[in-house]
């Protein structure tokens, strides 16, 4: 018996240059998918609302103003996770910020009616700065010591709400200036446009530029994919994660900013679930639990999701109760559908 | 104790591109390395062979500054240098393959080849960090051509290579950046015959850039082919330098196995 | 006379309605001798407050001051106490069966029943209203919407109730259900809020939709942010309760009790408290004033 | 030149066949030192509390009662993180469990004075079905719908909530006989052992015993270790996720059983940080957060540690504020030494 | 359109073991499977070689029951077969070592020769899955040993293993399990040249005890000797179906490379 040719399937001559890895890296198709679900959901309650209740440009700009903080929190998360790590510490990290902030603005504003926009910056200063340091000792917790960021940040959760309450026995700390609200917290730029709203989307678009184009975003990713492929490649893998730590903690000093701006007062006992919520948004745009993909945009519509579906049922007028139940429903039904999709591509 | 150092073909004047004296490292209660010694000197193709488990991989990772050696010392053209990460022995310039090769699975085959050395555009944006991303693949298509790899795109995550194809990048990534010395640790296992010949090729290039090269192979009739020496491992010891020219295949695994010995 | 040990257990620390009660505990304690210890855990939870009652009876105090955060969980173990001659009084919120030598509490129910008038008065009795919770299972605030929702509903039948928001203690989740009220309901006239993160997250979303003033806002006690905003016309009107007076009865009752300068049988199970409706007209007398929270004595 | 051997080390003949791999894996070297962290502890608080308050054995039985039900959910929860899964719906779980349970028990109750077993036996079944059926949901989701099990888990953890506040609209469930709690929840064996400490300490037992002597162990940590592996290998995994979910549930039902018992009531408005709590115990007791090596001896000191330190801080006099900075202080030491100590055996 | 049936030596009247007809995969845009047919019968070792990224890993997956095929048909002895699982393809008594092992890596050796299969205690004991682990560690001592891997102890996890031992343990589990067929997908890449000679050995022995066999290998010229079957797979198509004994290593790598074309 001879050797036999059978066949000889030509050569594929294109080769093909698109970026589906790229893509799919950056949790783009999830992202996109839950695009769909949040347009669907306005649309639905667009059109069911009474009044038109739901449908109009104040109403989306509140739905925005309500889902800027968590947006702020969900962007340091998406990069946390990208990076395989993630911080529970957010929460604590905020109120210990504003806390701080919150302080200094009351300490150094001048006599009622003087201009206390000096005091304000301080105090904005500060919270970023504390911010920013918290990040950075949990990002030394977690190269130095070699702790797992998870255990390392649920220390310094406990650790920073502890400091919180002793520096303020455990009481807001009242007395800030209204203007803080009035002309900043729920401004709205060109009577449309609230200011916290253009901070979040500000925020997104530079984290955004920065993991889709930048070496920075691509070494977050590499982290995450494989630890130690990303350590063997020469990079700076604790360098790396201490400045995802304090940028995650420069974001927790700027969503102190917008909460005590908001409320013109801190809010010591009412962030305990930022922490979920930031990663839950995380994922359910598309960013995995596990590193190596990432989606800025997803974040923002993970983070708008819930405040879309939590404003649009209280609209409806269904019991609170009943929201609960439906808003969990929704995300497995939506996240199942992606998965399914995703399946169905690979 | 090994003494792995000959008069070799090389230069003796110049100092060794790197050299390890005794360097041993034990895990837990197992002593992987006993002491071993070796010289690498540029332009020199060195294969070190052994059983599976011999300690290779083990000693090739100390090299790399994965590793902290429990006892010796590691020297850097002439001088003792202490590698406290695979960074540290990268600024050395030298470059490493790894047995398990080490790509991120979820980047994609440019972002993986530039992995820590990814090209930036020109001026501000380079400043900032803004990635050249059509030069990485215009450039990772070149080199991983030169390599025999053909891919259908090169933006495709690494995970969905064959294992060839991984190979060859882990391959193109160090070559690419190697200045002193580049290691491979089994470098053409999964790759074809084309490949292979493609990777030898570049290897011989490598030593004729004057890089020191460290080639761990089970493929011995390759290996005496392409290898100016050849040092073999056997449990955690360096027991023979040969010269390729004078042993036969059998010669190396009988020594390997330690069944026969050759003076 | 002899040092009488107490163990004051708050249902969280920290609070200004605890810190003040503390101040009430501590100006009792002076005064009639006491040697008083006050722990407790930093949120309201019977789970948390567990251990730190365990830990008060591990060291034999003389009489224990306690503000239950279960009114059932804590019965057997206050009823062992008492059992074995160790007098309880409970504050702020009673236990399911009368057990304790004595509960002194502003009846919670009846501070919403107060607020449902003073939202009348300020807001008037026609168009929508909304009550704002914590989240649900927690007595005090509960008894406080359902006295305010009861309340209203019997006495204004005109006016209509949205469903009742649970924003949990999250300012953001409060200004959302209220701004969504707003926006779903042109009518809405008037707030009702149990606690402070949901008062200052209705502030925020009312001023936010430019309907300060129009929409008016109730709220439960007097954080001296709360008194500030009061001022400053964020709210309405405020129902504060009497935690000074609480911690301070409670410690001279019980220092009286073991000294047995008072008969156990002069002391009635249940003491309440009145509440103030303090309304930006009355907030200047000084009688008023006084039962303002604080955070810190003096 | 010849070729020249140069050495010929003898073989190491001994080979050796002790199970250090095993008792890495089962997380054992971590919760031998988070042990004597605990006993530590314990040394510490009996020498300096004043008036042997801490040191006495009716001390240490009221502690591990305040442990149990924790010890049961963190039980749970490394089974399911060694197979790189987590549950954040346990607290869901839980009171909704409770709930069914305490309302078919005053359904079931007879008149005042009659005997109430039957209906308390009959309200525990409630309870641990409930349980279960509620973790097989989860089961289901995380194997047939393909969701991550943080997506899942967070979504069933809503609806649960939610499910339990229509049931009970928001309040909780009165009337519940106190015979349960005198006799059962804070009954002690004796007069010495409380019954929830037996029965967190059997189930400590009983699952000790499959993680570390049984296929079901072996095959559990397979799946955390290697998902892909173990699936290629033939591994049922799905069924095996199914069972440790629907374990997980069982739990929770368990813990139901003794929150309604040992406090007489449900308690709709607490847990809420209960998945928190069992994750991290389970992960300070050596069990990995990423799967293949899990510990139930640390779970239970995991669970353990905290409530010790809690006890003995508030005896010590120390202020609950200043005590929760205490507690992350410790919590970062013993777990740094932990990791140092483990860095250096490798 | 491949067609790799031919009467081969073995008895035409016997179902193959294992068969593909016209199978298809793709992944997203790319078509890695263009229609291949291929039959296996017992007692015959089958290669399949071909190019990096030939498609040939790939396809080993679609009759491990790892990937479902786009398109065509499997059959086990004769009869069509959707293996909707490894677990499927394991009923059917068919085994396969993985290019890159699936080992898990905190699992002890044993564990993982077992890993599935694990051995219980006789009695009730076994009823409750309790393991015999010194009867797991002593039988995987004993397969690990006839295919020349000595380790220092099986109770040390899998990622502590050197890479050719990590080999050894996945050929170990697959031999250990086949009934109807073995497939091995590069076995040999990272093994010394004595542990590879001993898996020769077993993988004729797999044949001679009647096992179809699936052999996918670079190794051209051990695969000449080995093989009774020679099928090359380029990009995507079987193009050649050779008789080991008429063909040299030369053929091959052209068919391969589709560079010459024999008749
Ligand atoms: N991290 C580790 N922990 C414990 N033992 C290890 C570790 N790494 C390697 N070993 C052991 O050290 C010995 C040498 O391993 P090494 O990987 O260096 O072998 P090698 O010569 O590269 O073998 P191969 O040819 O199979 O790749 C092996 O017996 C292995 O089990
Ligand atoms: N999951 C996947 N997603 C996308 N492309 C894939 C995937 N798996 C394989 N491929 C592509 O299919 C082609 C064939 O891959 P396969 O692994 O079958 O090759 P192979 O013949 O085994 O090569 P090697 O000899 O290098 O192992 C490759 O070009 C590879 O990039
Ligand atoms: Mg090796
Ligand atoms: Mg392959």
């Amino acid at each position: 018996m001879t050797p036999s040719t059978l066949d000889d399937g030509a050569l594929a001559a294109a080769t093909d240059e698109r970026e589906p890895g790229l893509l799919g890296r950056l949790g783009g198709a999830t992202a996109f998918w839950m695009a769909l679900v949040l347009f669907g959901l306005v649309a639905l309650f667009s059109a069911i609302s009474p009044q038109n209740a739901f449908l109009n440009v104040g109403n989306f700009f509140t739905i925005a103003l309500n889902a800027s903080q968590l947006t702020l929190l969900a962007l340091g998360m998406t990069y946390l996770l990208g990076a395989r790590q993630l911080d529970l510490s957010i929460a604590a990290n905020v109120v210990l910020a504003s806390i701080l902030s919150a302080k200094t603005i009351t300490a150094l504003m001048p006599a009622p009616g003087g201009n206390a926009l000096g005091a304000i910056l301080c105090g904005m200063v500060v919270a970023l700065v504390a911010g920013t340091l918290f990040g950075l000792v949990n990002g030394l917790l977690v190269t130095r010591l070699k702790l797992s960021s998870f255990l390392a940040t649920l220390a310094t959760s406990t650790i920073g709400l502890g400091a919180a309450l002793v520096i303020t026995s455990g009481a807001n700390v009242p007395g800030l200036p209204r203007v803080l609200q009035t002309s900043f917290g729920i401004y709205r730029i060109g009577g449309v446009v609230p200011v916290p709203v253009v901070i979040a989307l500000a925020a997104a678009a530079v984290l955004w530029f920065f993991l889709a184009k930048t070496r920075f975003g691509v070494r977050t990713l590499a982290i995450g994919s494989a630890p130690e492929a990303a350590r063997r490649a020469g990079i700076a893998v604790d360098r790396q994660l201490m400045t995802l730590f304090g940028m995650m903690g420069f974001l927790c000093g700027l969503t102190a900013i917008l909460d005590i701006s908001r409320f013109a007062t801190t809010n010591i006992g009412g962030h305990q679930t930022d922490a979920m919520q930031a990663i839950a948004a995380a994922v359910i745009g598309g960013t995995s639990l596990f590193g190596g993909s990432a989606s800025v945009v997803g974040a923002v519509i993970g983070a708008l999701i819930p405040v879309v579906l939590g404003t649009g049922l209280v609209i409806m007028r269904v019991d609170s109760f009943y929201q609960l139940i439906a808003v969990g429903l929704i995300v497995i039904v939506a996240v199942a559908i992606d998965q399914r999709r995703r399946a169905g591509q690979a | 104790m090994a003494e792995t150092d000959s008069p070799s073909l090389a230069d003796v004047a110049a100092p060794p591109a790197l050299e390890a004296r005794a360097v041993t490292k034990r895990f837990g209660a197992v002593e992987v390395l006993k002491g071993v010694s070796m010289t690498f000197r540029r332009g020199e193709i060195t294969a070190i062979v052994g059983d599976n488990g011999a300690g290779k991989s083990t000693f090739m990772k100390v090299l790399a500054g994965e590793y902290r050696p429990d006892g010796g010392e590691l020297l850097v053209d002439g001088r003792p240098a202490t590698l406290l990460s695979t960074k540290d022995a990268q600024r050395f310039g030298i470059e490493t393959v790894y047995q398990d090769l080490a790509l991120a699975p979820d980047l994609t085959v440019a972002e993986n080849v530039y992995l820590g050395r990814e090209l930036v555009a020109p001026g501000l944006a380079g400043r900032l960090g803004v990635l050249d991303r059509p030069r990485m693949t215009a450039r990772s298509r070149e080199i991983m051509l030169g390599l025999g790899a053909r891919l259908k795109s090169y933006a495709v995550p690494a995970q969905s290579l064959s294992g060839g194809q991984r190979q060859c990048v882990a391959i193109a990534r160090a070559l690419n950046w190697a200045r002193n010395a580049v290691m491979l640790d089994e470098p053409t296992a999964a790759l074809g015959a084309r490949q292979r010949e493609m990777v030898y090729g570049a290897i011989r290039g490598a030593a004729a850039r004057d890089l020191a090269v460290l080639l761990i192979s089970h493929d011995l009739p390759q290996v005496l082919e392409l290898a100016d020496r050849v040092i073999v491992l056997r449990q955690g010891l360096a027991v023979a330098d040969l010269a390729p020219r004078d042993v036969g295949v059998r010669d190396v695994v009988d020594i390997m196995l330690g069944a026969g010995k050759a003076a | 006379r002899d040092k009488v040990e107490i163990a004051f257990l708050p249902g969280q620390v920290g609070i200004p309605f605890y810190s003040t009660m503390q101040c009430g505990a501590q100006k009792a304690a002076a005064e009639f001798d006491v040697t008083m210890s006050w722990a407790g855990p930093a949120d309201w939870d019977v789970a948390l407050q567990q251990p730190f009652i365990d830990a008060a009876v591990q060291l034999k105090p003389q009489g224990i001051v306690l503000a239950p955060t279960d009114g059932g969980a804590l019965i057997t173990q206050v009823q062992e106490l008492e059992a074995k001659g160790t007098p309880v009084i409970t504050v702020d919120a009673p236990l399911n069966e009368p057990v304790e030598t004595q509960n002194i509490q502003s009846n919670h129910r009846l501070g919403g029943e107060a607020a449902a008038g003073a939202m009348a008065e300020v807001a008037g009795d026609e168009g929508s209203f909304l009550a704002i919770g914590m989240r649900p299972g927690l007595p005090d605030i509960d008894a406080r919407v359902e006295g305010f929702v009861e309340t209203f509903k019997r006495a204004h039948p005109k006016a209509k109730l949205l469903p009742i928001a649970y924003p949990e203690t999250s300012s953001t989740k409060a200004a959302q259900q209220v701004a969504a009220a707003i926006q779903s309901t042109p009518d809405l006239k008037g707030v009702y809020v149990t606690h402070s993160a949901a008062a200052t997250g209705a502030a925020a979303a009312i001023l936010e939709a430019g309907k300060r003033g129009d929409i008016k806002l109730v709220s439960f006690d007097a954080d001296p942010q709360q008194v500030n905003d009061l001022r400053d016309g964020v709210y309405d009107a405020l129902i504060v309760q009497q935690p000074y007076q609480m911690g301070y009865d409670a410690i001279r009752t019980l220092a009286g009790l073991i000294r047995k300068e008072i008969p156990r049988a002069s002391v009635e199970h249940d003491h309440f408290l009145p509440f103030v409706v303090v309304t930006q007209r009355n907030m200047d007398d000084p009688a008023v004033a006084r039962s303002f929270y604080t955070t810190t004595c003096n």
